[in-house]
Formats: C-alpha cells, structure tokens, sequence
C-alpha cells in the first residue's frame, strides 16, 4: 500500500507528461488533465489516511514495506523500501493534504496556461519524489526523493523558462541544493562505512546502543545539516529561495513553503537518535537556525514584492524550526512545521489569488484597498497573518510559543538570548506581516486604473481552498503534535530553575505579537507617509536590507567569478592551451624545425652526398674500433 | 558449445558486413544503410541472446574459444565472455545500431566507405573487449585507430587534419610504449616459469619484482589513461570530439573511452598489484583532478561538442576512482559508470549531432530557448542532460554513488588510524565534482533550451520517427540502469571480487589484504 | 708486411681513390668511372679474403659484384645521355634541382 | 734456387702490379679528359687481372678483361666519344676538393689501421691454396643457385629499365620536336 501511494503521482506524471504535452502530441483535454492530476494525489491523500489508521489499529508499530531490491553488493543490502510510523504518518498526510488541495487551486490559477498538462506533469512529479523522501525507510531512497523535489522545484521555478530570469533562478536553486546535496552525500557515506546500512531506523537504533563511539557523530550531523541547510534554506545557502519566487504560486506554496523547504526538518528529525549523541551539531543548527530566523526576518521588513516578503518570511520560519531541532524539540519543530505548512500554504495562495486579481501585479506599493473588491482573499489571508504573527489561538501562537520556550529552558542547550533573538524574530515576524496586510488589503488604492478595471474575486476552487487552509490555520494548534510524537520524538527535559517562568513568557509573546500589529498599525495605518520618513531616517540601513545585505553580491565575487576565472584562465587558458597543448606544439615544431634543418643537408650536390658517405663510413670504423 | 560459436558470430559479424559492402553497389545508398542496420540489429540480438545466457553464477571465462594462432610464441586466439567484459560487450553491441541509424541522414558523402569503416570500429571493439590473449588484445586494439583515424579525417570538421594527427599521435605513442611492456612482460614470464603464453589467465600469474613491475604498470598505464583520458593527457579528446562526425563522436564517448578504463581493470592494475599499491595515490590524484579539471572547463566552453567532451573526461575518473578504491561497492560503480557514461554521452553527442544537422553551428551562443521550437527534443535532451548530472534514478547516479561510496568506504579506516588522510581529501573533493556537474551542465541546458527564443535556423522541424526511436531506447536503458542495476551487476559481481582480490594481494606494507 | 696485408692495402687504396673520385672531380662520365674503381677494390679485397680462407665464397660475390656493375652501367649510361640532352653539359652541378 | 727466384719473381710482380694499378687509379683523379681517365681505368683493371692471375684465380682474371675491360668500358669509351667531349668544361673539381682529400686521408688511415690491428699475423701464403673454376662452378650452382637466380632478374629488371628509359627520352624528343 506505501507503494502505492508513492506510485499514484508517478502514474499522474507518467500519464500527463506523455498525454498532455507536445511528447505525445497534447492527445487530452484539460478535463483528463485535472482528473488525472488531481484525481491521482487525492486518492493517494485518502490511501495514507487509510495507513494511518492501519498505523493506529497496530498500535502505531512502524509499518514497512519492500518494494524491490536496488542493488546487492557484497554484504550491503540497497533496498527500496517504505518506512510508515508516526513522523513519516504526519509528513505524509501534510504533503498529500496540503499537495492535493493546492493541486485543485491549480485548477482554476493555471486555467488559461497553454503549458496546463506539462504544470500537473511536473507537480505530480514533485509528490512523488516528496512522497520517496517521507515515507523512505534506507537514506539512499530519501536521496532519491531529495534530489527529485530539487528536479522538481527545478523544473517549477523555471516552468515559464521563455524569460531568462526565470530559468536561471532555478538553475540557481538546483545548483544550491546540490551543493547541500554533497553534504548530504557524505554524511550518508560516513554512517555507510561505519554501519554497512543506510536504513535510517538501524542508524537511529544503532545510536540509541551506544554506537556513538564508533563514529563521530557531530561530524555526520554536521554533514547531513549541510544537505539540510541547502533544502531548508538556511544560512549560508538561503539564497535560492527567494529567486524561487520566479515560479508560479501555487509552486511557491507547495513545494517552497509547505513542504519540499520542509524537507531538512525531516531529515533531523528522522535522524533524531544521532543527533541526540551530537550535542555540536546541535548547537551549530541551534544557532544557524536562529540566525537565519532573525536576518530574513529582518530582510522581509522592507521587501515590496508580496511573494519576496512571504518567502523572506518563510526562511525565517525555517529558522526557528531549526531552533526548535537544535535544543532538541524535535516533536515541536515538526508541530510547526505543520501549522507552517497550513498558514504558509494559505498566505501564498491568497498571494496567488491577490497577483490573479490584479492581473500579474506584485508589487504592494501599487495594491491597497483590496478589502472590499476581494473579501474571500482578504478574510482568508488575514487569518492566516494572525496565526503566522502568533495572535491566539491561532496555529502558529501554540508551535511558536513551545519553539520559543525550548529555546529559553530546554537542558540541550537552550539558553536565554537564543530566547531574546528568537524573540525579537517574532516581534519582527508580526510587524512585516502586518505591513503587507495593510498595504494590499487596507488603506487607499495605489492601483492603476487600467489594473483596477479587472480586479475580480477568484474561482470558487480557488476561494474554497482558501477558507480550508484559513480554517486550518485557525485551529491547526489545537492538534497536540509535539504529544502525539513524543513516543519517537521524545521533548528535551526542561531546567527545573526556569520551570516558574513558562507563564510569563507565554504572556510576554502574546505581547510580542500584539506589539507588532501595533507598529505596523502606526507605521502603515495611516497611509505611507511616516514609512517614507522611516527608510529617510535610515537610509543605510534600508539599503542594506534591502540588498539582501548583499549575500549574492558576495558569492558573486567571492565563489562564481572566481570558479569562472580559474576555469577559464587557469585552466583552460594555461593549462591545456599553454601547458599540454603548448608542449605538445612546440615537441611538434622541434620535430618541424629539426626535419628543416636536415632538409637543408639534402642540397642536390651528389658530391656533398659522396662526402657524407666518406664521413659516415670513417665514423662507423671509428665507433667500431671503440666497441671491438 | 553454440554459445562459443555464436560469441564469434557475434565477433566476425561486422566484418562479414564490411564485406557485404564491399560488393554491394556504391551509388544505393539506401540500400547500404538498411544493410548495416540489419547487421547491427542482429549482432545486437545475438549479443543480447548472449547476455541472457549467461551464468552470473559462474567466476571466469564462459562461452570460450581458444584455438592456437602462432604456436612458437604461445600466441592463441583466446576470446569469451566473463564479469568484466559482458557489460561493455553488450553496450557496444547496443550502440552500434544506434550509430548506425543516427548517421542516416548526417553522411552524404562516401556512405560505403563510411559504414565500412563504423563495421571495422565496430569488429575492432569488440575484439579488443573479448580477447583473452594479449595479443589478441593488442591487435584489435591498434586496429581500433585506423578506421577512427580515417572517420575523423574524411568525414571531420575544419580542423580535421590537425585533429586526427593529433588524436592518432596520441594513442599511437601510448600503445608503442605499451607494446614494448607487452613484450617484457611476455619476455619475464618466459624466463621465470619457462611458460611462453601470451593469455591473461597465465599472465596474471607472473609475479615479477616490484622494479620490472613498476616500469611496467608505467608502461601500460600510460597508454590507458590516454585513452581513458586522464588529465593531463586529455588535450586529443576535445579535440577530436569536435571534429569528428556525429558517429565518430558517438563510438568515440560511448565506447573508446571506456578501451582504457576496461584496460586499467582487466589488465593494467591486475597484472602488476604491487606497482599498482605504489602508484595508487598518484593514479588517485590523477583521477580526482579530471573529475573537477574535466567540470571547471566543461563550465566555460561554448562548443556544445566540447562541453560533452570535457564532462566525459570528468566522469570517467569517477570510474578510475571507483576502480582504485579497491572496494567492491567502488569498483561495481565504475562498471556501472562505464556503461552509463556509454549511454549518456552517446546520447547527448547523438543530440548534438541532430541539433547541428538543422542548424550548422555548435556554438552555445547561436542557440536559446530551443524548449519552445523543439519539445520533444528538449524533453529527451533533458532526460540526458540530468542522467548526466547524475540525478538519482538515472544510470548516472547509480554509478556516482557506488563510485563515491567505495572510494569513502576506502578513504575513512586509513584516516581514522591515523596513516594516510590523502584519500579522504581527495574523496571529498570527488563529491565536489557532483556539484561542479550539476553547474556546467544546467549552464549548457539553460541556454540551450531556455530563455528568448534564438536559432540559426527557423523554422526548425522537430525530431522525426527515426530520431525519436534512438533517443527513447538510449532513454529507457539510462532508467533501467538507474532504477534496476541489481540484474547487471549481478553478472559483474564475481568479476569485480576477481579483481579486488587480485590487486589487493600486494606484499607492499601497509596494504595487506 | 705479408702479401695478404699489401693486396689489402692496395684494395683499401683503390677504394678510397675512387671514393675521392666521386667526390671532387665534376664530370659526371669520370664520376661512373670511379665508381667502377670502387667497385674494384671491393673485388680485389674480396679476392684476397677468398684466397685466404681458400672458400669459394669470394668468388661467388665477385661474380655477383659484376653483374651489378653491368646493371648499373647499363642503367647510368641511358640516365646520363637523357641528361645530357636536357642541360647541355656533363657538369654535374647542373643537375642539382634534381633533388626535388 | 730457381724456386725461390720465382716465388721472388711472383711476389715482384704482384708488386709491380699493384704499383701500376695504383699510379693508374691515381691518375684517373688528375687527368682532365674523359677519354684519358677512362683509359687509366682500363690500365687499372687489365692489372689487377694481372695481379688476380698471379694470385691464381685465373677465371675471374678472365671474367675481369672480358666483362669489364671488354664489356663495360667499351661502352664507356663509346659513350664519350658519342659525346664528344674533348674538353671537360671549366674546372676540374668540385668544391669539395679540400674536404674530400682531408676525408681521404682519413679514410686510407682508418681502415688501414683497421686492416693492421684486425689481421692475425699468420703467415699462410696467399694463392698456395688455388681451387679452379670448377670447384667454383660446383658451389656457385650447388649452394648458390637462389642467388644467381636473383641476378638473371637483377639484369632483367636493368634491361627492363633502360628499355623504360629510352622511351622517356623518346617521349621527350617527339615532345621537343612538337611542342
């Protein structure tokens, strides 16, 4: 039955991909392009409830299922096989759910694209691979599908390929994540040598006996972060995602928010036994994710394309949950990763709904007063601001508040100012979001009028799906995820001394998030003026932040250029032109030259040519006498 | 008994067809592409007839012929099919259909002459990769220049000349010195065990000292890593992939290359383990820089052909890598490698060659956006270009992953006890190459395919039935090696446990078995 | 100094004379004819040594040594009148862009 | 007594002979007209048949005057008169005069001590061991018949040669009288 749900979508991309593109000659309609397209990841959907209740029925005992063996070598078993226990159960039901109702937003966001077949080809594609990557049981299937949703996403953001633009950044992307992806490949390589399996659950139990002398487990968890960094967008390697914009919305909120840029969560927390015995790398993701956090969150303040401030915001949410891994809330970091996925998902499908109105516009200083001319979009979109602000009751208070008190009391190394940062992060988180409520849906009209003229309330498939994500997103909290998981993803025990102050600090945030509507209530409520006056006051500052602090730039100068200098220069210029192939021609012109030189000898003078036989002949006698 | 006959079959069959061209009429061109095509199918189906017969079960030599040639110096006529060879044997036989039918529409020019000469590649091939008698082996494998030689030189581009010489120059230096090592080896065994056998099987177990053993491996190894290529002996290839046609390209990457990485297996590291322990980390060193050397100037090339080209020099050190690695997991990967860079690179140079009939230029430039005028072409082109990248589920990330996991497996207990750390390094910066090709290849693919709309030519007509069929087969083996590569290492794994256990049995310290 | 050692001396001389023939004097008729004087130090040596060693051997060669020289003779006189008849002159500096 | 005198008498002329065949060679390098040079050789041959005489092979004596003196430098001497060249025109020598004796001289004293420190001293009497023509005869069609052989086509192939050669000049003659 796993297989089955992983093969569902492959099917649907098989069948779109051949039928309803110019490969098989666009045989089908877009009625058999949404049936199969949509059709195929509900069944799937409905195939993993239906294991989660199997899961259930046997006391929630992993399921695992053999589809075929890979490959036997020697005594290493490759084996493709699926692994189905409570974590994978939620991601699972998370990527199928949220995959097949953004799946029918398509329906009605993609309706006059003539690429409409080759757009299902690819996401189907994209669950499928997500799918290999959750339910996996072996690291080497889980590559699989990690490197697939990056082909995927790949293909996504470069899905409108006739702009240049759009094609690189998903050149970008995939270049990114690959580099993550070598991360990944040695870490996976390191616990191959020292284990002779790559199953996940041996690996973990391996640990759990105290295998941890046999193999550096900081380093391995540092490696696998790498891979994670570049899937998860953190620091250093978050600069693709932000170009990941390029691709359509509904992608945007798929794979590049709720659930492919989820994928470095997953993966450690699969490995959560290792990383238990790594409190380094711990540490290391700790302080990378709160970094992360706190910088695109600092960056999405001043962003102006509406999709740049939700991706920019979406990095930051990656962050913490990366926070959450770090002090060992593992349970608590998939919780967010979850109500992530269903207000995340909602923002920037409302975002879709928003650029569709306006007929391609995403720039926020032209929107405004969107309230009235699109009230499903805009309800819908405010909830979900609440929830990812942390306005109780709301989804993201509940995930946010437990990340943020690990991150003050947990005993894996939580601490104080990883609170104050991660603190701050919200503050900030709730300002911007606020910021781009008001400027789209409040306040006084920017629009053109020509754009004005044609905004219009989206399809019934596309608002439907909105309210569900909305009503998600409003009581998603109240599902005890982090409990649910606690008997395979055990939370850290928490400092005694600090256990007086769970309380206040709930307060504190539920202030922090009321503090930053309040500044973007003053700052933006009464039209753009005092903004202005803002980024005059600091212009350096906003400089920089909207540069993006210039990270690109840097890796421009730093790594790009110079990769192409040395290639071009060093290499190609010096080496093989001057080095190998200039020897070569100049041992070509000696023999050139030298056969000029002999040529010379042959002057037509049959008495030289008779005095070189005298010579010859007194020189072979003399060499003779030498060797008698 | 008829599994021997019809190995031979299989062997003389594109001789026998160089024949039939021989006095069929010139002017029917038609006539003589459908003849070489039918050849090529049957070999194909005779080979794949082979490949089902054989026994996985069983190590060494099977469907043997071994008939004596010039009895005074022990040479036979070995030939047979085991672990290390079933696999390319089959890959050329695969190819050479798909050669044939690529090259329909692209030789105008001297076509009898012109399959004549893909038959005797396609005789010399084969031979070189059945031999069992280093003769045998020498023989064909000199052979394999001439008719390449002249299909550069006829039928090339403008440089053809300089390109030929050089490429002929190279391999033609490697394969002197190696004929000199061939004669001493034979020589040393002679005087050592009073036999006179020029047969692997008798030559493997020569043990000479570790000197003789050195100039030796020297010698050999010289001439396979300019086959291979190995940087930095490379230069030929760039150079001869550009200015050959699209079939020279074609057998030159698909199966050529992989002359001296079957060459560095089957003879080279076997035949002197202990110079092969001494030489290892120089031999590794070597490798890792093609892999990374081969990405960085694939990454600034704008000749299509070249860019192929340089990626090939980049992934067969993976293959040299896995092979040195001297674990099995390593050295299946590299059979995998070979076999999966045959079909990647032929395909793509295929690619290139179609693409060039419609357009007449190779330069990067000309090209955008090629995703809009030709779907079917891009979707194809794309499928490789990722296999070539080494996306998983592609035949290219099965053999880069086994490569790289054994090269690690190999590289961590000698760190971790603290005596070499330099096989670690250069392991890692082998991953690196993964990311380096994922660079230069969506670099290629980006502006080949994406981006305005640009072409020399427009309009431009889309894949005909003919080019969809070669692409879709070439496709459909990349997957099933991608997906499924438990059935053909099956038949490799006792070859590839030979051959650990030969080169590994060095009496050097610090290596024992 | 034995007869054997003079008969060689004196072949050595006729040699080497014609040798020196060859090489300074310009007509090309004189050229042929020290040729033929090369030839026959050969044969006189080769006598010497068949006399020697008392084998037939010498003689063998001595028969084939003027076979050839008739060969050549009969080869050089017609290639000598042709040039002759194109350059005007047995000078055989003339004929110097022979060498192609 | 007498014995003696003509073992003497037999190595005096063999000297004799050598001095004269050498004087001659040596005066083929000096003298200027064809005609005189090719009588010098001609001297120069009917003395070494002398000398091969004295040594006791009688046949290739004969072989000498007939094949050489009778055959080809007939025809050398018919050649130059065809020519008519009375009067080698303007110099003598090539350039390489100076070169060529410096390499003479080398060359006699090479192989000249080459022939002294090579030679065993025996004292075996040359010609004491004659054979005849028979005992050649025997050998030469016994042991040696591939090789004769191989001359009858050596001369074949000259004669085909200069068969080829004179249709050239014919060639170029109806060319020259045409053109």
């Amino acid at each position: 039955m796993l297989t089955l749900i992983v093969l569902l979508p492959l099917l649907g991309f098989l069948l779109n991909g051949v039928l309803a593109t110019q490969l098989g000659g666009n045989r089908v309609g877009k009625s058999f392009v949404t049936l199969v397209g949509c059709g195929l990841p509900i069944l799937s959907f409905l195939l993993v409830v239906k294991a989660f209740f199997e899961l259930r029925a046997g006391g929630y005992a992993p399921l695992i299922e053999t589809a075929y063996r890979w490959a036997l070598i020697g005594r290493s078993n490759f084996e493709v096989a699926f692994y189905f226990d409570r974590l994978s159960a939620v991601m699972a039901l998370i990527v199928t759910g949220v995959g097949s109702v953004i799946h029918v937003y398509s329906v009605g966001y993609m309706a006059h694209d003539k690429s409409f077949g080759r757009f299902f080809a690819y996401l189907n594609l994209f669950l499928f691979f997500m799918l290999l990557l959750v339910l996996g049981r072996s690291m080497l299937v889980m590559f699989v599908g990690w490197e697939g949703v990056g082909l995927a996403s790949y293909l996504l953001i470069g899905f409108w390929f006739e702009d240049l633009a759009n094609a690189r950044a998903g050149k970008k992307a995939f270049v990114v994540n690959r580099i993550g992806d070598a991360g990944f490949l040695l870490g996976m390589f390191v616990l191959y040598q020292a284990f002779g399996t790559l199953n996940m659950d041996s690996i973990n139990s391996a640990f759990g006996i105290g295998a941890a002398k046999v193999v550096p487990a900081s380093l391995v968890g540092m490696l696998l972060f790498i891979g994670a960094c570049g899937k998860s967008a953190q620091i250093p390697l978050h600069v693709w995602l932000p170009d990941a914009m390029a691709g359509p919305t509904p992608v945007s909120a798929l794979i590049h928010a709720a659930t492919m840029v989820t994928a470095g969560i997953y993966l450690v927390a699969r490995m959560s036994g290792m990383y238990l015995h790594a409190p380094e790398a711990s540490a290391v993701i700790a302080v990378v994710g709160v970094a992360t956090a706190f910088f695109a969150a600092t960056i999405a303040i001043v962003q102006t394309d509406i999709k740049k401030v939700l991706a920019y915001s979406t990095v930051s949410q990656l962050g913490l949950m990366f926070l959450a891994l770090g002090v060992g809330a593992y349970g608590v970091a998939i919780f967010h990763v979850v109500t992530h996925a269903f207000f995340k998902a909602c923002l920037f499908l409302g975002a879709g709904s928003v650029i569709h109105a306006l007929g391609g516009e995403q720039d926020i200083r032209r929107m405004g007063g969107l309230r009235k001319r699109i009230p499903v979009t805009f309800w819908t979109f405010a909830i979900a601001t609440a929830a990812i602000a942390g306005i109780p009751p709301l989804a993201g208070f509940f995930s946010k508040d437990e990340i943020l008190w690990f991150a003050f009391a947990s005993t894996r190394g939580g601490s104080p100012w990883l609170w104050a940062v991660a603190a701050l992060t919200a503050l900030m988180t709730a300002f911007y979001m606020f910021r781009l409520l008001w400027l789209t849906f409040l306040g006084r009209s920017r629009m053109d009028a020509k754009v004005e003229a044609h905004v219009h309330e989206s399809p019934v498939s596309m608002t439907g799906v909105l309210m569900l994500l909305a009503l998600l997103s409003a009581v998603g909290g109240f599902f005890a995820l982090p409990h649910f998981l606690e008997p395979q993803l055990p939370l850290p025990q928490v400092h005694e001394a600090l256990h007086h102050l769970e309380k206040p600090l709930l307060v504190l945030s539920i202030v922090i998030a009321f503090a930053g509507l309040a500044a973007a209530a003053y700052v933006f409520g009464s039209g753009t003026t005092r903004a202005e006056g803002l980024q005059r006051r600091f212009a350096g500052l906003h400089r920089w932040l909207s540069g993006k602090y210039f990270i690109d730039e840097l890796y421009e100068r730093c790594i790009g250029r110079p990769l192409v200098w040395i290639s071009d220069f060093v290499f190609l210029r010096l080496g093989d032109r001057v080095l190998l192939d200039g020897t070569l021609h100049s041992l070509a012109a000696i023999g050139r030259h030298g056969a000029g030189l002999l040529g010379r000898l042959q002057t037509g003078s049959l008495h030289l040519y008779a005095w070189f036989v005298l010579a010859g002949i007194v020189g072979a006698l003399l060499w003779s006498w030498r060797h008698a | 008994m008829l599994e021997a006959f019809v190995l031979n079959i299989v062997l003389f069959l594109p001789l026998l067809g160089a024949g039939l061209l021989l006095v069929s009429p010139t002017d029917h061109h038609d006539f003589t592409r459908r003849l070489t095509l039918g050849v090529m199918l049957l070999q194909l189906a005779l080979t794949a007839w082979l490949y089902l017969r054989f026994d996985a079960s069983v190590a060494g030599l099977q469907f043997e012929t071994r008939l004596p040639w010039i009895e005074d110096w022990g040479v036979h006529y070995q030939i047979g099919l085991d672990g290390y060879n079933i696999l390319l044997v089959m890959l050329t036989a695969f190819l050479g259909p798909l050669v044939t039918a690529g090259a329909f529409s692209s030789i105008t020019k001297d076509v009898k002459l012109f399959y004549a000469m893909v038959f005797l590649i396609q005789f010399a091939m084969m031979g070189a990769f059945v031999a069992q008698d280093l003769f045998l082996f020498y023989v064909f494998w000199e052979t394999m220049l001439i008719p390449m030689f002249l299909m550069i030189g006829i039928w090339g581009g403008e440089r053809r000349i300089y390109a030929t010489i050089k490429f002929f120059l190279y391999t033609a230096f490697g394969s002197i010195l190696m004929l000199a090592a061939v004669i001493f080896l034979v020589y040393s065994l002679q005087t050592s065990s009073g036999i006179v056998s020029f047969a692997f099987a008798d030559l493997v177990k020569a043990r000479l000292p570790l000197g003789a053993q050195s100039w030796l491996l020297a010698a050999f190894a010289l001439s396979f890593a300019i086959k291979v290529p190995m940087v930095p002996l490379h230069t030929w290839l760039p150079d001869a992939h550009v200015e050959a046609p699209t079939a020279g390209s074609v057998i030159l990457a698909g199966v050529l290359l992989k002359m001296g990485t079957y060459g560095f297996m089957k003879l080279g590291f076997p035949l002197f383990p202990d110079a092969t322990a001494l030489f290892t980390p120089w031999l590794m060193t070597l490798a890792v820089l093609s892999i990374v050397y081969g990405a960085c100037l694939a990454l600034v090339q704008d000749d299509i052909k070249k860019i192929i080209a340089y990626s090939s020099i980049s992934h067969l050190g993976y293959v040299m890598l896995g092979l040195l690695s001297l674990e099995l997991v390593g050295i299946q990967g590299a059979v995998i490698q070979m076999v999966s860079h045959g079909l990647v690179a032929a395909g793509l140079f295929l690619m290139v060659g179609m693409i060039y009939e419609r357009c007449h230029t190779r330069a990067l430039s000309a090209y955008g956006g090629l995703a809009k005028l030709l779907p079917v072409y891009s979707v194809f082109f794309m499928i490789l270009t990722l296999a070539s990248v080494g996306l998983p589920t592609t035949s290219g990330f099965t053999g880069e992953f086994l490569v790289l996991m054994g090269a690690f497996k190999a590289a961590w207990p000698p760190f971790v006890l603290g005596q070499d750390s330099l096989p670690l390094v250069l392991a890692g910066v082998a991953v690196s190459g993964v990311v380096l090709g994922a660079l230069y290849m969506l670099r290629f693919a980006l502006s080949f395919l994406f981006g305005t709309t640009k072409a020399p030519h427009s309009p431009l007509r889309d894949l005909n039935a003919r080019e969809k069929t070669i692409l879709a087969l070439i496709v459909v083996a990349v997957f099933a090696l991608g997906l499924f590569p438990d059935e053909p290492m099956r038949k490799t794994e006792l070859a590839a446990r030979a051959y650990k256990q030969l080169v590994s049995t060095s009496r050097l310290p610090g290596r024992a078995p | 100094m034995d007869r054997t050692q003079l008969l060689l001396g004196l072949a050595v001389a006729l040699f080497s004379l014609g040798l020196l023939g060859v090489i300074v004097r310009r007509n090309v008729l004189v050229m042929l004819m020290c040729m033929e004087l090369m030839l026959n130090g050969v044969i006189l040596s080769l006598v010497t040594f068949a006399q020697q060693t008392a084998t037939t051997v010498g003689a063998v060669l001595v028969f084939l040594i003027f076979v050839v020289a008739t060969a050549e003779i009969a080869l050089a006189i017609p290639i000598v009148l042709l040039l002759v008849r194109d350059k005007r002159t047995l000078d055989l500096d003339a004929y110097s862009d022979l060498k192609g | 007594m007498i014995e003696t005198l003509l073992q003497n008498l037999e190595t005096l002329l063999l000297l004799l002979f050598g001095v004269c065949a050498l004087v001659a060679a040596a005066l083929m390098i000096v003298l200027h007209q064809p005609m005189r040079v090719a009588l010098a050789l001609i001297s120069t041959m009917v003395f070494l048949g002398g000398i091969y005489g004295l040594l006791g092979v009688h046949f290739i004596a004969a072989f000498q005057v007939l094949i050489y003196v009778g055959a080809v430098m007939v025809f050398m001497v018919y050649v130059i008169m065809l020519l008519e060249v009375r009067e080698a025109e303007g110099r003598r020598y090539s350039g390489l005069l100076l070169p060529g004796l410096a390499g003479f001289v080398l060359l006699v004293g090479a192989i000249g001590i080459s022939i002294w420190r090579s030679l065993p001293t025996q004292h075996e009497t040359v010609g004491s061991t004659g054979y005849g023509i028979s005992a050649f005869s025997i050998s030469f069609l016994n042991d040696y018949w591939l090789h004769f052989e191989l001359t009858s086509v050596l001369l074949l192939a000259a004669v085909a040669a200069a068969l080829a050669v004179i249709r050239i000049s014919r060639r170029a003659d109806n060319k020259r009288r045409h053109g």
